[in-house]
Order: C-alpha cells, then sequence, then structure tokens
C-alpha cells in the first residue's frame, strides 16, 4: 500500500501515478477484507456442513470499492490519453516546463 | 414637516443631486447647478435642525434591525447638527467653485466628478446624524469608497498610486482596528447607540481602555494622526476642489467627527477623566503637531504645506478629546468649524491661483500679490484665522484648547500650542510675503476663472464676521458636554 | 497454520511485484505488472475466504481494466528514465506511515478471532436473516441487493457516470474540435 | 497489430467459438449470484468481455455492427433506469425507497424479485459501460481521420 | 396520489436528479437537458421546501432505505443540523443551473450539452447525498460520484484551455488518495465497532473502551480524507486549478456548494461521533485544525494578492475563507460552531455571485480574464460589474452586506472565546481582501480602453442579481441564517456538553 503512494508521489509519468493509485487501493482492499476472515470459518455462502462463516459486510463494501477504483482508474486514464493528445508527452517535469514557456 | 422626514429629506438630496447631475450629463450647466440647487437645500435642513436641537427637540428616525441591540437608525446629536451645518453650506460653496476650477482647468470625466462628490457630501452627512457607531461606520466606508474616484481622478500613474494609498490606508485602517473595536465595544455593551455621557461606563474593563482608544484612534484613519497620515498629501494629487472636501469639507472633519462622537458619546469623557486612559494620547497629538508644522516648513508646494498643516490642525482636535476636559471638547468640537472655514478659503485660494496663473509653487508666487490681489486678500483672512489672530473665529478655539490643557495642568501642552502657532505664522504667511515683496521677472498670462475667486472671498470674509457671532456656535456646543 | 502461511507468500510475492512495477520504466510491462498485481491480490481474496470479491478483482481488476490500461499504453509513448523526484520526503513518509499502520494493526483484534466486534454487531442477524427470510444463501448479494441497496445504487451510478465521462472525454465534440490526434503527431 | 490478429485465422475461428459460452457463463454468473459467487457486476463484465474480445479481434466497426454505439449508450441509462426504478416503484406501492418487500404479496418472494431485477440493472450498466468505455479508448484519436 | 411522493421526500432528493440524469444522458437536442434539468430542481426545491415543514414540526427524520432498520440498513438522516444547509442547496442549485445554460452554451459545444447536464445532476445528486447520509461508507460512495462527475466536468474546461487537463488529473489523484484515506479510517472504525451508521457508531464506541488506539488512528484517517477532500489549508493545491479552468458554470457549482457540503459532513463527524472522546477531539481541533486554519487564512489571502487570472485569484481566496470556517469550528462552543456554518451559508453565497459574474465576463471577453483584460468593463457591462462589485464588498466584510454578517459572528466567536491573536489575524486578512479585490475595481471603473461591447445578456445577469440581492438582504435581514446556524449548532453542541 505505502509502496502504491510511493509510486504516485516520485513518479513522473502520469500512467504511472495511475497504476500506483490503483495499487495503493488495491492495498487498502486487501486490508479491510482481512478483517472479516473468521478462522476456520468459510465463505459466506450458507451450507449446511459450515457453522462458522467470515464477514460478509466488508466483502460487499470492496465490491463496491473495487468497482469506484476501476471507474477513477478509467477516467484517469481517458485524462492521460487527453492529455497526451494536446501536450504530446505525459512526464510531468516535461509539461510544467511546457507551461512555464507558453506562460511567457 | 416631521423631524423624521427632515433627516431623511437631508440624507437622501446629495444622492437626488448625483442622479439629476448623471441625467443631464449632456447638458453641463443644468449638471452643475444641482450640487448649487442640493447644497442650497440641506443647507436649510441643517439650519432647520440645527435651531432644532437647540430648541431640544429630537431628531431620530429607526429603520430596521441589523442585528442584536443595533438598528440601522439616524439620530442627530449636538455635534452632528453642527457638522452637518458646516458640510452643507461649504458644499454650496464647493459646487460653485467645483464650476470654476473644473472648467477652467480643462478636466476630463466632469460628470464622474460631480456625481462622486455628491454621493461623498451624502456620506458626510449621514455621518453627521447616524444614530449608532455601527451605521456611522458603513456611511465612513461609504465616503472612502466615493472619494477614491476623485482622488484618483486624473487616471494616470501619479493619481492611481496615490489612489491606492489613500485607500489601502483608510480601508486597512477602518477593517483592522475600526471595526474591531465597534465589535468589542458590542460585544462589552450590547450597544453601539450614541448616549450623552457615554455607554462605556461600569461595562467596560477599565484597564483595557486605553488599548481601545487606540485602535480607535488608529481605526479612524481620516483622522490622520502620525504615522497613519500619509495618505493626506499622497492624495494632493486629486483636482482642488476635491482637496477643498477632503480638507474641509467632509472628510478628515469626519474623521476628527467620528473621533470626538466616539469620546463624548461612546466612551464618555468622565470615564476618560477618570481612568486617565487617554492622557498617552495627548502626547501623540503633540508630537504630531510640532513634526507636521516643521515638515509643512520644509515644503514648497503650495498644496502639500497645507496638507502639512491639515494634519497638525487635526491634532489639535484629536488632543482637545484626549484631554477629555469640558473647556477641551468645547475648543476641540468649534475648532471642526474654524478650521474647516479657514482651509477651505486657503484651498480655494490655492486653487484659483493654479487655474488661473498654473502656479504651483512657494517659490514662483514672486509678485503675484499684485496681480491677483483678492485671492491674496481671502488668502490672508484665511491665515490669519487658522493662525488663530483675535479679530478672526479661529482664535476662539486656540483660545479654549489652551484653556483646556491648563484645566487639566498640562502646562507644557499650552506651550507646545504656542509654539505650534508661531510656526503657523511662519509658514502660512509666508506666501503672502513673497506674492507682495518680491518681484518677478517672468510674464505670466493670467486666465480669468472668476467663480473661482468669490466662494473663497465669502468664507474668508466669513472667518472674520463669524468672530463675532461665535456664541451662536458657542452656545449650542457647550450642550456637548454634560457633566 | 496453511492460511497464514499462504497469505505470507503472497503477500511477500505482491511486495516483490510492487518493487518491479515501480523500477519499470516500460509502459506495457508496467501493465502488465499490475495485472499480475491484482491477480495475486485475488488469490490473496480467495484465501481469507471472500470469493465473491475474488471474482470481482479477478474479473474487473485483472481483466477489464488490464484491458484499458494496455490499450491506452499502447497510445501512449514509452516511458522515460527520469530522475526520481520528491525522493527522500517520501521515503520519510512512507516509513512513517508503515509505521502507524503497523502500530495500529497490532492494536486490532487479531486477524481471525471470531470474537472480535466486527463479528459481534450487526451481522449476524444479516446471517440469521438470510436463512430465514430471503432463503437465499449468498449472504454478500443479499447484503449487496438489499440491506445496502442504495450504496449499490450508488456504485452503479459511479460506473456510469466514469462511462459518461469517458465519452465525454474521449469523443466529445468539446475537446476534439480544435485539435486532432494525429495531426498534433506531425507537428 | 490489429490487422495481424484478424489476419490469424486460429483466432478468429477461436475467439467465434468462445463467443457463445462467454455469453452463457455471463448470463449463470448473473442469475446464479443467489447461491454462489457471484452476480450483476461479474456477469456485466464477462459479458462485456465476449464483446470486446470480438472487436479486438474482427476490428472496431464489426464490433459496432453486433453492438452499435448509441444503443450500447442507451443501454447505459437503461440499467441506471432499471435500478433507481425498482425503488420509485417500490414507493409506488407504498414503501420505502428500494423497498422489495411490497413488491410481492409475499415478502420474501419480493425480494426475489427485487434483488433479480437490481442484479440485472447493474449487469446491463457495468456490461454496456465496460463496453463503451473500450470502445473511447479504442476509437480515440482516429475518429477524426 | 402526490402524497407517497412526499412521505419519500428524503429520498426522492437525492434520487431524483441521479434518475433523470440517466435520463438526459445521450439526448440529442440542445436545449431539452437545460429544460428538464430545470424542472427536476424546481420539483427538488419543493421537496426540500416539504422536508422543511416536516422538520419544524417533528425535528428529526430518519429515512430507512429498504425498510431496513439501521444499523442493519442505510439511512438518512435529516434534522436541524442540515435542513438548513438543504435548502440553500436547493435554491442555490436551481440559480445556478439557469444561470449555465448560456454559459455552457458557450463554452461546451452544443452536442455536448445533454452530457454536460447529466454530469451536472449526478454533482448536484451526490452532493446533497452527502448532506443527508447517516452512514459513512454510503458517504464515501456520494464522494466518489461527485468526484468522477466534477472531474469530468472539469475537464470539459479544456475546450478553453488544456490546462483544465492537467487540474482535472490533479483532483483526480489528490482526491482519489484522500479517498481512500478515508476508507482506511472506515475500516478501522468498522473493525473496532462493527458498524456503520453514525449514531450506532456513537453508541458501539462508548462500550469498546479498549483498543482506543486503533480507533483514534480510524478517526485521523477519516479526517484527513476529508480534509483532503475539503481542501483545508496544507492539502487544498488541487482546489486553485481544478475552479480556475473548469467551465465557469461548473465553477460557480463547485466553488459555492462541494466543499460546504464536505466541511458540512466533517464538522458533523467532529461533534456528532468523535465527541466521545473529547480528549482527542479538543487535541485534533486545538493543535490540528486551529493553527491550519490560521496559516490557511493567512497563506491564501497573500497569495490571492499575487494572482493575475482573477480565477485563480477567487480560488485562492476560497481557500482563506475556508479557512475563517474552519476556524470557527475549531472553537468547541456553540457560538463558534453557529458562526461557521453562518459562513458556510454567506460564502456559498458570495463566492457563488462572483464566479458567476467573472464567467460571464469570460464569455465577454472570449478569453480568460485576467487583471488587465477587465479594463473598462464597468463601463461597457455596468449591470454585472455592480453585481461583481456587491458581491466583492461582502467578501471583505462590509457592513449592510452578509459578509458582515458572518464576520460579526466569527468576531464574537473568537472574543468570548478569547483569541485576540486569531482576531487581528482575521481582521489583517479582511484588510487584504481589500487589495485584491480593489485591484479588480481599478481595472474595471478606472482605466479607459475603448472596444466593441455586447449587450448584456438577462438570461445571465437575472440569475446573477438573484444572488447579489439576496445578499444584500442577508445582510439587513440576518435572522433566517442566524436562526439556522443557531439550530444547527444547538443539535451538534448538546451533543459536547452532556
Amino acid at each position: 500500500m505505502v509502496g502504491g503512494l510511493f509510486i504516485i508521489i516520485t513518479s513522473q509519468n502520469y500512467l504511472k501515478k495511475v497504476v500506483g493509485l490503483a495499487i495503493f487501493q488495491t492495498a487498502v482492499f486487501v486490508f479491510f477484507v482481512s478483517l472479516a476472515k473468521v478462522l476456520d470459518g468459510t465463505a459466506p455462502i450458507l451450507t449446511k456442513m459450515a457453522n462458522a462463516y467470515s464477514n460478509p459486510l466488508p466483502h460487499v463494501l470492496i465490491l463496491t470499492a473495487i468497482v469506484v477504483g476501476v471507474a477513477t482508474s478509467a477516467l484517469g486514464l481517458a485524462l492521460v490519453l487527453q492529455i497526451y493528445k494536446n501536450y504530446e508527452t505525459i512526464e510531468e517535469k516535461e509539461i510544467e516546463s511546457l507551461e512555464l514557456k507558453s506562460d511567457k | 414637516m416631521s423631524n423624521s422626514f427632515l433627516i431623511i429629506l437631508g440624507i437622501i438630496t446629495p444622492l437626488f443631486a448625483a442622479l439629476f447631475s448623471y441625467v443631464c450629463r449632456y447638458n453641463n450647466n443644468l449638471r452643475d447647478s444641482f450640487g448649487i440647487i442640493g447644497g442650497l437645500i440641506t443647507f436649510v435642513i441643517s439650519l432647520k435642525i440645527f435651531h432644532g436641537i437647540q430648541n431640544n427637540e429630537v431628531f431620530q428616525i429607526t429603520f430596521f434591525t441589523l442585528f442584536d441591540g443595533v438598528d440601522f437608525a439616524f439620530k442627530v446629536s449636538t455635534l452632528g447638527s453642527i457638522f452637518s451645518l458646516v458640510a452643507s453650506s461649504l458644499w454650496i460653496l464647493a459646487s460653485i467653485y467645483t464650476i470654476g476650477y473644473m472648467r477652467g482647468a480643462g478636466e476630463k470625466n466632469q460628470t464622474r466628478f460631480v456625481i462622486f462628490y455628491s454621493i461623498a457630501i451624502h456620506a458626510a452627512l449621514a455621518i453627521a446624524w447616524s444614530g449608532n457607531l455601527l451605521v456611522l461606520f458603513i456611511f465612513y466606508e461609504i465616503l472612502t469608497f466615493s472619494t477614491f474616484p476623485l482622488v484618483g481622478h486624473k487616471q494616470n500613474a501619479e493619481s492611481q498610486s496615490a489612489g491606492r494609498l489613500y485607500l489601502s490606508i483608510l480601508v486597512g485602517t477602518s477593517l483592522i482596528f475600526f471595526l474591531p473595536a465597534i465589535f468589542w465595544i458590542w460585544l462589552e455593551t450590547g450597544t453601539l447607540d450614541f448616549q450623552d455621557g457615554g455607554i462605556l461606563i461600569n461595562k467596560f474593563p477599565a484597564e483595557n481602555l486605553s488599548f481601545l482608544i487606540a485602535m480607535l484612534v488608529f481605526g479612524i484613519g481620516k483622522a490622520a494622526i502620525m504615522p497613519i497620515h500619509r495618505w493626506l498629501p499622497a492624495a494632493m494629487v486629486a483636482p482642488t476642489p476635491v482637496s477643498a472636501l477632503l480638507h474641509a469639507v467632509a472628510v478628515v472633519k469626519a474623521g476628527v467627527f467620528s473621533f470626538l462622537v466616539v469620546i463624548i458619546y461612546i466612551v464618555g469623557p468622565d470615564f476618560l477623566l477618570q481612568t486617565k486612559s487617554s492622557d498617552w494620547l495627548v502626547w501623540l497629538a503633540c508630537f504630531t503637531i510640532m513634526a507636521s508644522s516643521i515638515i509643512a516648513i520644509t515644503k514648497d508646494d503650495l498644496k502639500a504645506r497645507l496638507a502639512y498643516s491639515t494634519i497638525s490642525q487635526l491634532s489639535y482636535i484629536i488632543l482637545g478629546a484626549a484631554l477629555a476636559s469640558s473647556l477641551a471638547i468645547k475648543g476641540a468640537s468649534f475648532h471642526i468649524i474654524t478650521h474647516a472655514l479657514g482651509k477651505i478659503t486657503l484651498f480655494f485660494c490655492a486653487g484659483a491661483i493654479y487655474v488661473t496663473a498654473h502656479i504651483k509653487k512657494v517659490s514662483d508666487l514672486k509678485g503675484m500679490g499684485y496681480k491677483l490681489p483678492l485671492i491674496f486678500f481671502a488668502y490672508t483672512l484665511g491665515a490669519l484665522s487658522i493662525i488663530g489672530v483675535p479679530p478672526f473665529i479661529g482664535s476662539w478655539s486656540k483660545f479654549y484648547l489652551i484653556m483646556g490643557s491648563i484645566e487639566r495642568e498640562f502646562i507644557i501642552v499650552a506651550i507646545i500650542l504656542g509654539i505650534s502657532s508661531l510656526l503657523n505664522i511662519y509658514y502660512l504667511l509666508q506666501p503672502v510675503v513673497i506674492g507682495f515683496t518680491q518681484n518677478s521677472k517672468k510674464e505670466i498670462k493670467l486666465i480669468k476663472a472668476p467663480l473661482t475667486v468669490w466662494p473663497p472671498l465669502i468664507t474668508g470674509l466669513g472667518c472674520l464676521v463669524f468672530f463675532f457671532y461665535a456664541n451662536y456656535f458657542l452656545n449650542n456646543i457647550s450642550g456637548v458636554i454634560v457633566n | 497454520m496453511n492460511f497464514l502461511l499462504i497469505n505470507f507468500f503472497l503477500i511477500s510475492l505482491l511486495l516483490v511485484t510492487t518493487f518491479f512495477i515501480f523500477k519499470t520504466t516500460s509502459l506495457i510491462s508496467v501493465v502488465a505488472l499490475t495485472g499480475a498485481f491484482t491477480l495475486l491480490c485475488s488469490a490473496i481474496y480467495v484465501n481469507l475466504d471472500a470469493v465473491d470479491v475474488a471474482f470481482t478483482e479477478a474479473a474487473v481488476g485483472s481483466g477489464i481494466s488490464t484491458i484499458l490500461m494496455v490499450m491506452a499504453a499502447a497510445k501512449l509513448p514509452e516511458g522515460k528514465k527520469n530522475k526520481l523526484i520528491n525522493l527522500f520526503p517520501s521515503i520519510i513518509l512512507a516509513v512513517a506511515i508503515s509505521l502507524i499502520l503497523i502500530i495500529i494493526i497490532a492494536n486490532l483484534p487479531l486477524l481471525g478471532d471470531p470474537n472480535a466486534p466486527i463479528h459481534l454487531h450487526v451481522v449476524p442477524e444479516y446471517l440469521k436473516e438470510s436463512k430465514d427470510f430471503f432463503h437465499i444463501p449468498n449472504v454478500v448479494t443479499n447484503i449487496l441487493a438489499s440491506y445496502r441497496g442504495f450504496d449499490t445504487l450508488g456504485e452503479t451510478i459511479v460506473i456510469f457516470t466514469a462511462g459518461l465521462g469517458v465519452i465525454a472525454l474521449l469523443t466529445s465534440n468539446t475537446l476534439n474540435r480544435k485539435t486532432n490526434f494525429k495531426k498534433n503527431k506531425k507537428k | 497489430m490489429r490487422d495481424k490478429i484478424s489476419s490469424s485465422p486460429v483466432l478468429s475461428v477461436v475467439s467465434k467459438i468462445l463467443f457463445a459460452p462467454i455469453i452463457i457463463f455471463g448470463l449463470y454468473v448473473q442469475f446464479h449470484g443467489d447461491y454462489g459467487p457471484g452476480g450483476g457486476f461479474q456477469a456485466g463484465v464477462i459479458v462485456a468481455a465476449a464483446f470486446i474480445l470480438y472487436s479486438m479481434i474482427f476490428g472496431l466497426s464489426k464490433g459496432e455492427t453486433l453492438v452499435p454505439i448509441m444503443i450500447n449508450r442507451y443501454l447505459m441509462c437503461v440499467g441506471v433506469l432499471l435500478y433507481a426504478g425498482v425503488g420509485i416503484v417500490s414507493i409506488f406501492l407504498d414503501g420505502m425507497y428500494l423497498d422489495y418487500n411490497v413488491l410481492s404479496s409475499d415478502p420474501s418472494t419480493g425480494q426475489h424479485i427485487g434483488i433479480i431485477l437490481v442484479e440485472l440493472g447493474v449487469g446491463i450498466t457495468v456490461a454496456t459501460v465496460m463496453i463503451a468505455l473500450y470502445h473511447s479508448f479504442a476509437s480515440f484519436g482516429e475518429i477524426n481521420e | 396520489m402526490f402524497d407517497i411522493f412526499l412521505d419519500d421526500a428524503p429520498a426522492l432528493v437525492v434520487v431524483l436528479p441521479l434518475l433523470i440524469s440517466a435520463i438526459i444522458a445521450f439526448m440529442p437536442s440542445k436545449i431539452w437537458p437545460w429544460i428538464i434539468s430545470i424542472i427536476t430542481l424546481l420539483l427538488h426545491l419543493f421537496l426540500s421546501l416539504h422536508l422543511l415543514k416536516e422538520i419544524s414540526v417533528s425535528g428529526l427524520i430518519i429515512y430507512e432505505f429498504g425498510n431496513w432498520e439501521p444499523p442493519w440498513g442505510i439511512s438518512f438522516k435529516i434534522d436541524g443540523v442540515n435542513i438548513g444547509l438543504q435548502l440553500l442547496f436547493s435554491i442555490f442549485v436551481l440559480v445556478s443551473t439557469f444561470y449555465s445554460r448560456k454559459i455552457f452554451l458557450n463554452e461546451i459545444d452544443y452536442r455536448d450539452s445533454g452530457k454536460a447536464y447529466s454530469l451536472w445532476l449526478l454533482a448536484v445528486g451526490s452532493l446533497n447525498g452527502i448532506i443527508l447520509t447517516n452512514d459513512i461508507f454510503n458517504l464515501f460512495v456520494f464522494l466518489e460520484i461527485s468526484a468522477l462527475a466534477s472531474i469530468s466536468l472539469i475537464a470539459l474546461g479544456a475546450g478553453q484551455n488544456r490546462k483544465a487537463l492537467l487540474a482535472a488529473f490533479n483532483y483526480l489523484i489528490i482526491g482519489a488518495i484522500g479517498a481512500t484515506f478515508y476508507v482506511i479510517g472506515v475500516g478501522f472504525a468498522y473493525a473496532m465497532t462493527g458498524t456503520l451508521n453514525m449514531n450506532d457508531l456513537v453508541i458501539q464506541l462508548a462500550q469498546y473502551s479498549d483498543g482506543q488506539l486503533a480507533i483514534f488512528a480510524g478517526m485521523s484517517f477519516m479526517l484527513i480524507g476529508l480534509m483532503v477532500k475539503a481542501a483545508i489549508f496544507p492539502v487544498h493545491i488541487w482546489l486553485p486549478p481544478a475552479y480556475s479552468y473548469a467551465p465557469s458554470a461548473v465553477s460557480t457549482l463547485l466553488a459555492a456548494l462541494a466543499t460546504k457540503t464536505i466541511l458540512y459532513f466533517f464538522v458533523r463527524l467532529l461533534y456528532e461521533v468523535f465527541i466521545i472522546y473529547p480528549s482527542y477531539l479538543s487535541l485534533f481541533l486545538d493543535f490540528v485544525l486551529y493553527p491550519l486554519s490560521l496559516l490557511a487564512i493567512f497563506v491564501g489571502t497573500v497569495i490571492a494578492i499575487y494572482q493575475d487570472d482573477i480565477k485563480k485569484l477567487l480560488a485562492f481566496s476560497s481557500i482563506a475563507q475556508i479557512g475563517y470556517i474552519t476556524l470557527a469550528f475549531s472553537l468547541k462552543d456553540h457560538s463558534g460552531v453557529a458562526s461557521g456554518f453562518v459562513h458556510i451559508f454567506n460564502h456559498a453565497l458570495i463566492k457563488g455571485g462572483l464566479f458567476m459574474a467573472v464567467g460571464y465576463f469570460a464569455i465577454l471577453y472570449k478569453d480568460r480574464v485576467t487583471l488587465n483584460s477587465l479594463k473598462g468593463f464597468g463601463y461597457k457591462y455596468p449591470i454585472t460589474s455592480f453585481a461583481l462589485l456587491i458581491c466583492g464588498l461582502s467578501l471583505i466584510g462590509l457592513p449592510l452586506t452578509n459578509g458582515f454578517i458572518s464576520k460579526l459572528y466569527l468576531f464574537q466567536a473568537l472574543y468570548t472565546n478569547q483569541m485576540y491573536f486569531s482576531i487581528a489575524l482575521v481582521a489583517v486578512s479582511s484588510a487584504l481582501a481589500v487589495v485584491y479585490f480593489w485591484k479588480i475595481v481599478e481595472q474595471m471603473w478606472f482605466s479607459e480602453i475603448k472596444f466593441k461591447s455586447e449587450k448584456e445578456d438577462a438570461y445571465i445577469y437575472l440569475p446573477i442579481w438573484i444572488i447579489t440581492i439576496s445578499i444584500i438582504v442577508f445582510g439587513l435581514y440576518s435572522t433566517p441564517i442566524i436562526e439556522f446556524s443557531n439550530l444547527s449548532a444547538d443539535y451538534l453542541i448538546s451533543g459536547y456538553q452532556n
């Protein structure tokens, strides 16, 4: 998780930032789901054999969150594409210098 | 006409004058006449209110509540009636003078000028008649913003930077000090209404009073005490009628008026005398008087010299308020009138000299006394009044101020006032001396602008005449202080 | 015990993958590694008994989003090796956050403890009602569609918003009327 | 790159064979979500994957004939409307928003109906949005040629 | 029949815009999306008024989705705290939608107006969800809908200036990090309590006294996430570019409402849930929020002075104004919280009006509005300019405008808490506000330039003037705002004192 955050901050490539974001989020989801685990339990699908189930609520929340994450990265990718079209680069440093030039 | 209606009429007349001037902006004569008409109307109303106050009538009107304990209300105080009388009467003369000056100097954007001039008068009248401190503050700000276009009238780099300085000092101080001070008073007392004897006594912690006084004196930047006086000389880039407005009719007068009102009706002189919280201010005022007089001597530009003279004269009033004894406050209140009359005369003359001969500097005045005898005559009258020579009205206020300082046993202050009068003589009469004694070799073309000559003559003679009728005002002023 | 071992193994794989994503500059490789990362995650989910989540992660995370990333990467230039910016502050930040997290997680109830508050409040009701009232064995579906149906509506709308946003961004007339991809490239 | 793929006979044949089973699997996941893992999201993604596979191999324009862009976009809306509409219907039937109990005389059956409808809405939206995303990404930069 | 719907007003105010957005998304028409949006928002306003009526009778509405009792299901809660905000929201959204039509026609290709209005309604619905929701995870969902919708809208500003793309991208990355932090926080809170409902959370937190460290950490993560979203000082960097490069109508909506709704939830979380641990709360308020607010006020104002681009200037001034609000919220007493709410209301109106006017100028000037480009606008477009002037004076906080009322109550709150240094800082920063605002006025009226002007468009200046007049009216007659704010503070603070 921290690695993802690390990538976001240090990378200069916009696509890599999106990837870093995805990793960051996924890591958080893994942590969240691990809260739901019950030792010796099974998946929360009711059967006659099992008597302990893992907690289904975090699963539901994370389902939602995964979809949200995908939506975010899709939008991010679209933005990266548009940025490339307009700037012809997706490196942060180069765009900054381009903008500095155009301001003058 | 009911009393409350009079107030409304008096306050909105200048606004209507502004409106009509805008409507008739294509007809110069018609446009400029509204200033005079409006001045006459407000003058009559002010006079009526002045007499009504003398007869213990109550002039007050309340519109609505702004927040707990504070209404949007007007209520004329004794001091306010005097200030409104000064402002409205001088507006008539200033309007006449403006016509002569603006046309003679060929300024642009005359319509805008006339409109904002009227709005400034509106604000000044509303300040005079405001019923509580917040209403006063509102119109104080309106006055600042409406005079900004006048100060920056010429729209060149110099006037723009002067305008910025003007605005930033005035608005800045009022937002940083004045408004918080108002909030403070409101939080401690729950009201902001003007009352005889003040509202703070028994409610406000006495140990914090000097702090509050400091916030007020620095917050009311229009009173131009040092070190926040810089805006006043800077604003000299404006046309002379504006200087007259600033120095005599509205702006600085509104400043010292506000301060006096706060001392008399909010803090209460008794409370001040008990706590002696304003004694430090006496010394600051003395310092301002001396320092600005000395600076005035070094200035060669006539208007700049007059500006520093104003700063020193304003501090007389603050000094009076800070002394807080009944005689000193009487003198301070009366000084509003005397200084207005004297200073407007001087500025009218300076402007007239500029329009007719295009001279700004004192050293260039050589020999002009013979060419412009009427103007120089008026100038002399005004200067003598400000110096405080007896047959002129200015001597009264100085007399009372000196008496007040002796009453409070500030002997040194009395001495300083004397020294300052000597300095006055030097820097105010020097132009006259130069004008009549030295001869210039330069040929100077004169432009005729008769409308700029008569107003200073009238005010100059006024300085002389009212000396004998001073009781007419002084009786009224003595009602200011209820000891 | 097996459970913990497998978990430990998968998580160390995750760390290795993350490190390589960080190192790699070629965008396509980054994307491929990300796909691997999410697949590993879904394996972890299975191990944690979260089959629904694992299914979704496999389908959505490593399926669709990898496809999208590949397509984007195909249209983008190769990544350049840049100097790392903000390296030092981000290391500090990363270490600090990790430390905080470790301390906190040490404070949480043990992994898999059936008596943690999380398993005692609210959820037992879900399990009971699913059996007695819904007659639907997959509790996740019940909660998703019924108890927390409003969240799921929101989630559907998130997806819809993203779709709409991408359509507006990539194919709309507003953004594409001035310039054109190919022309820009030639310049 | 695409030319190479579509000219390869192996790929095109395999994908044609795979197409139908993927869709059926998707539908299975969609409606079997009550009993095993799965549901609207997963199903939507799987169905979308089938279409994406198809248009990857045979080209965008071919894919477009399968699911026209505009229809796909309208279906996006229909999915959301279906979900939100179930809520509105339950209000009509004097229940709270998204109260499935009132959809049928037996609350349990009502829940079943509600869940199935809602999951269908989710499935439609997810599938169509994914196709739309693919479309936008694939066609980006080429539409103005 | 209509009554059936009225009973479900809490759900409908949120669902209706979302539902309608799906209908209008791909409409090929140029005008119908707008008309439908207006009708929807009229209904929305009607429903909000109905809610107000209900609240004035009962004082509290808990709306249970799917008829599942909380904490099992998701619920909305409407009480004195949010009813005022809900009403303001309804009215402002309606006005700004009315305003947006001509602006969108200029800045966005007409063929995209369906999509734009669909995104607009999505943003509206989700922001409204943030106001009403009583479930900490549901909030995350709404946060994300609103973030995605507004990011897309901001990116549409790239039709004017490509920097909008960068702004949107930064917002996306930073916003997503913030949201993920929030989710971590929710995870911790859930792990310790097993519930997501805010009311139940309070009850459960009171039971589990051990493992407090995890709870504090959870709280901190949630707060950090929300601070990112609300653009509280050190994490505000996404806001200025996002507001300034978005299409003008969008900046209006975002500046007026987006951060406000999140701030509202922020304070609700603080005073309704975290109140369980007063020592933690006061630690956070005194040593985190309070200094950050002061910094925000100072830094925001100073940076605003140096801006040349008017929309950027306004955005930085927003940072400072958010600082005022959080400063008020950090005071821990009734007067502080109430004054924070007063400023939420007033600042929403002021900034809304300013962005509207500046947005119109951008259309008239056909480029980004910088200080230089405003030369002579005061004479050519007097109606809009005058509105701008009034809004600006209100921003400075001069009497007779609602900005003054805000300042009055803020001063009062600070004074009763004896925070003299803050008073001085607020006073200085409002004086500095004169500097940056006066630069605009000077350009508009005191510089001469000749150019061809168009006639002002009533469709645009009418909404601007509605806002302006409300600014004056609330300056003169502030009772409604004060009462709503006091009500909010009553609800929040009563928990604190017990």
